[in-house]
């Protein structure tokens, strides 16, 4: 967006937390995020959410390519982390591990109600 | 198959009128005659659009420059993607296509059998619009500007759209409001467990 | 044996294998609880060896069903008499259990001297059970439950969901604290 | 403090877990200190053993023996008029509005948004001149 960005007007996204990477008791998987998303805790939830965008948007000093100083690092839902509501996620780029305990955003699209 | 002996041109025409025949080639070409394949392209099945979304249905926009505002839906076009029209008077969303990827489907739902949407307001009606402001965008604000002035056609439709509309949602109380005001997640809003 | 869920109560029947010499050996019929067929069947070879000089090798069971109880709908009180082996020897106990069926009283028994006694359910031999009727229970913490206008409240706890949240018992943190005060 | 809800035969209590959760039962015996025998032949819920963990107890009582047939507790329900008095109770109201709130749609809760802010207004006015 070129445009001066304000305030959003409206919260169109459901607040998560990056927990940390799928992984095993040695290995790690960056790949792949576990994804806490708010008000879910249990794997019926969930189905709500698979396929839905994520994005971690982290504030950098110098504007970049679009003229805004946010860079978002885009990714999905993938499926169910267990039975307890945390999910995985794909993103784009795997997530930087400062991003752990950082808040996402869980987009409401793509939609299906 | 990358290769067919079913083909127009010169060394297969022998092939070509024996196999009409039924029978096996006399005649075959010495060479293997590379055919482009067959583009799947205009074959594709027509996008369905989820049972929840029919014209009518008041939907929320949930990204773009009218995220969080609620339309209502008029009419699915062939490309699968949903005419929504605010109405432009309520909340000022304007004759515009949506994927139905980025609507929320609201069991609410508006009687817009009365509501003639112009013949003219297709896909291809949306699409020369859209790559000009493409195009002037790419330049300069000022030139922006200038993509930004509709066109009188433009604004006959709209108004054609939203007189039918507005009569329909001036009838229903509060759904005129409830157009105007937007849609926004709250602090303990749960939205798996919310119905729309 | 082991115990995985609920005991269940069989009817097993079995007796030496029929030879020249012993045409039609007789018949041994058996009461067993077990927590399936398989078990029920090892169990009643167990036993046989000690009684009767028999054994699976040289035998044949000739009929296994399980006891379903009529009755499912009332509360009873069981007594068990049993013998087990401790660590350090062997003792003979007697024990109260209420419940809606016989199997669910022996599997609490099961759990109990498993938990009390640390009883591993291959060293425990049920010799006799039976109901018992209210005047003739023995121990005071059945006792307890079986006296007229019993009744208690449940002072602090804490209650298994709490305004739309999961049980408690369910999540590592919350945000609402807990109710253990109830009328 | 005192209390008024026991465990005792014939109490009327709330299932909170499980499958039946949110449904009455109405306890028939007491097994021992953990658990109970209910039996929910009003409501649906099969007679059986559940822990007092998973029961919340209500103000309600009826008037039954120990270990008492179905018949006889619909009879006593009838009798007390358990259904009525449930219905009644602010528990009971509290769960159908939550109810009736959770499955309210868009448009429903846009309308409660505006009936509540309309009576905020009322209220503050009132307040403002007092």
């Amino acid at each position: 967006m070129t445009k001066a960005q304000t305030t959003q007007p409206t919260r169109l996204y459901v607040k998560g937390v990056h927990l940390g990477y799928k992984r095993g008791l040695r290995n790690q998987y960056n790949h792949t995020s576990l994804i806490k998303i708010s008000g879910v805790d249990s794997k019926e939830n969930v189905d709500f959410y698979l396929g839905k965008k994520i994005a971690y948007i982290t504030k950098a000093q110098k504007a970049g390519k679009d003229g805004s100083k946010f860079r978002v690092v885009w990714g999905k839902v993938c499926r169910a982390h267990g039975g307890n509501g945390v999910v995985r996620a794909k993103f784009a780029r795997a997530l930087p591990p400062q991003s752990i305990g950082a808040p996402v955003r869980v987009m409401l699209y793509p939609s299906r109600v | 198959m990358t290769r067919s002996f079913v083909a127009t041109g010169g060394p297969k025409k022998a092939a070509k009128t024996v196999a009409a025949k039924g029978k096996s080639a006399r005649m075959y070409p010495a060479d293997d005659v590379a055919v482009p394949m067959k583009s799947r392209k205009g074959t594709r099945a027509p996008t369905k659009v989820r049972a929840s979304i029919t014209p009518g249905t008041v939907v929320i926009l949930l990204s773009g420059r009218f995220r969080g505002k609620r339309a209502v839906c008029l009419k699915i076009l062939d490309s699968g993607l949903l005419l929504v029209s605010g109405p432009y008077k309520v909340n000022g969303i304007p004759l515009k296509r949506v994927n139905q990827a980025y609507v929320i489907a609201t069991s609410t739902k508006v009687d817009v059998s009365g509501v003639k949407v112009p013949a003219t307001v297709n896909d291809a009606y949306f699409a020369q619009a859209t790559s000009n402001s493409v195009k002037s965008e790419d330049k300069f604000f000022d030139n922006e500007r200038k993509a930004a002035i509709v066109s009188d056609q433009r604004k006959a439709d709209q108004k054609a759209v939203d007189d039918g509309l507005m009569k329909v949602v001036t009838k229903e109380p509060m759904l005129k409001q409830y157009l105007n005001a937007k849609f926004s997640l709250t602090k303990n809003d749960r939205p798996h467990n919310m119905k729309f | 044996m082991t115990v995985c869920g609920p005991m269940k109560q069989y009817q097993v029947v079995g007796r030496k294998a029929p030879t020249e010499a012993f045409p039609n050996p007789e018949a041994y019929r058996m009461i067993i609880f077990a927590p399936n067929m398989v078990i029920a069947r090892s169990k009643f070879w167990y036993f046989m060896q000690q009684f009767r000089k028999m054994k699976k090798t040289t035998g044949e069971i000739l009929d296994i069903n399980e006891i379903v109880e009529k009755n499912r709908n009332q509360v009873k009180n069981y007594g068990i008499w049993l013998r087990y082996d401790s660590r350090s020897g062997t003792h003979n106990m007697y024990r109260e259990y209420r419940d809606l069926n016989l199997c669910g009283a022996i599997t609490q028994l099961y759990d109990e001297m498993a938990g009390r006694h640390r009883t591993r359910p291959r060293s425990i031999q049920i010799i006799r059970t039976s109901t018992i009727a209210t005047a003739d229970v023995k121990r005071p913490n059945t006792l307890q439950f079986v006296g007229k206008g019993l009744k208690f409240p449940l002072p602090h706890r804490t209650d298994s969901a709490k305004r739309g949240n999961k049980a408690l018992s369910d999540q590592t943190f919350t945000v609402g604290r807990p109710t253990t005060c109830f009328r | 403090m005192v209390f008024t809800r026991f465990v005792e035969v014939g109490r009327v209590c709330m299932i909170n877990y499980g499958k039946d959760k949110g449904k009455l039962a109405t306890i028939v015996d007491i097994v021992d200190g953990n658990k109970c025998l209910i039996d929910g032949c009003n409501t649906g819920v099969a007679r059986q053993i559940i822990t007092f963990r998973r029961i919340a107890l209500t103000d309600l009582t009826c008037e039954i023996g120990r270990g008492a047939r179905a018949a006889c507790i619909k009879a006593a329900w009838k009798k007390g008029g358990v259904a009525e008095a449930w219905a009644k109770s602010s528990w009971a109201k509290k769960l159908a509005a939550k109810a009736v709130r959770g499955n309210l749609s868009d448009f429903d809760r846009f309308k409660v948004m505006v009936a509540r802010k309309q009576k905020s207004k009322i209220v503050a006015a009132k307040v403002k001149s007092m």
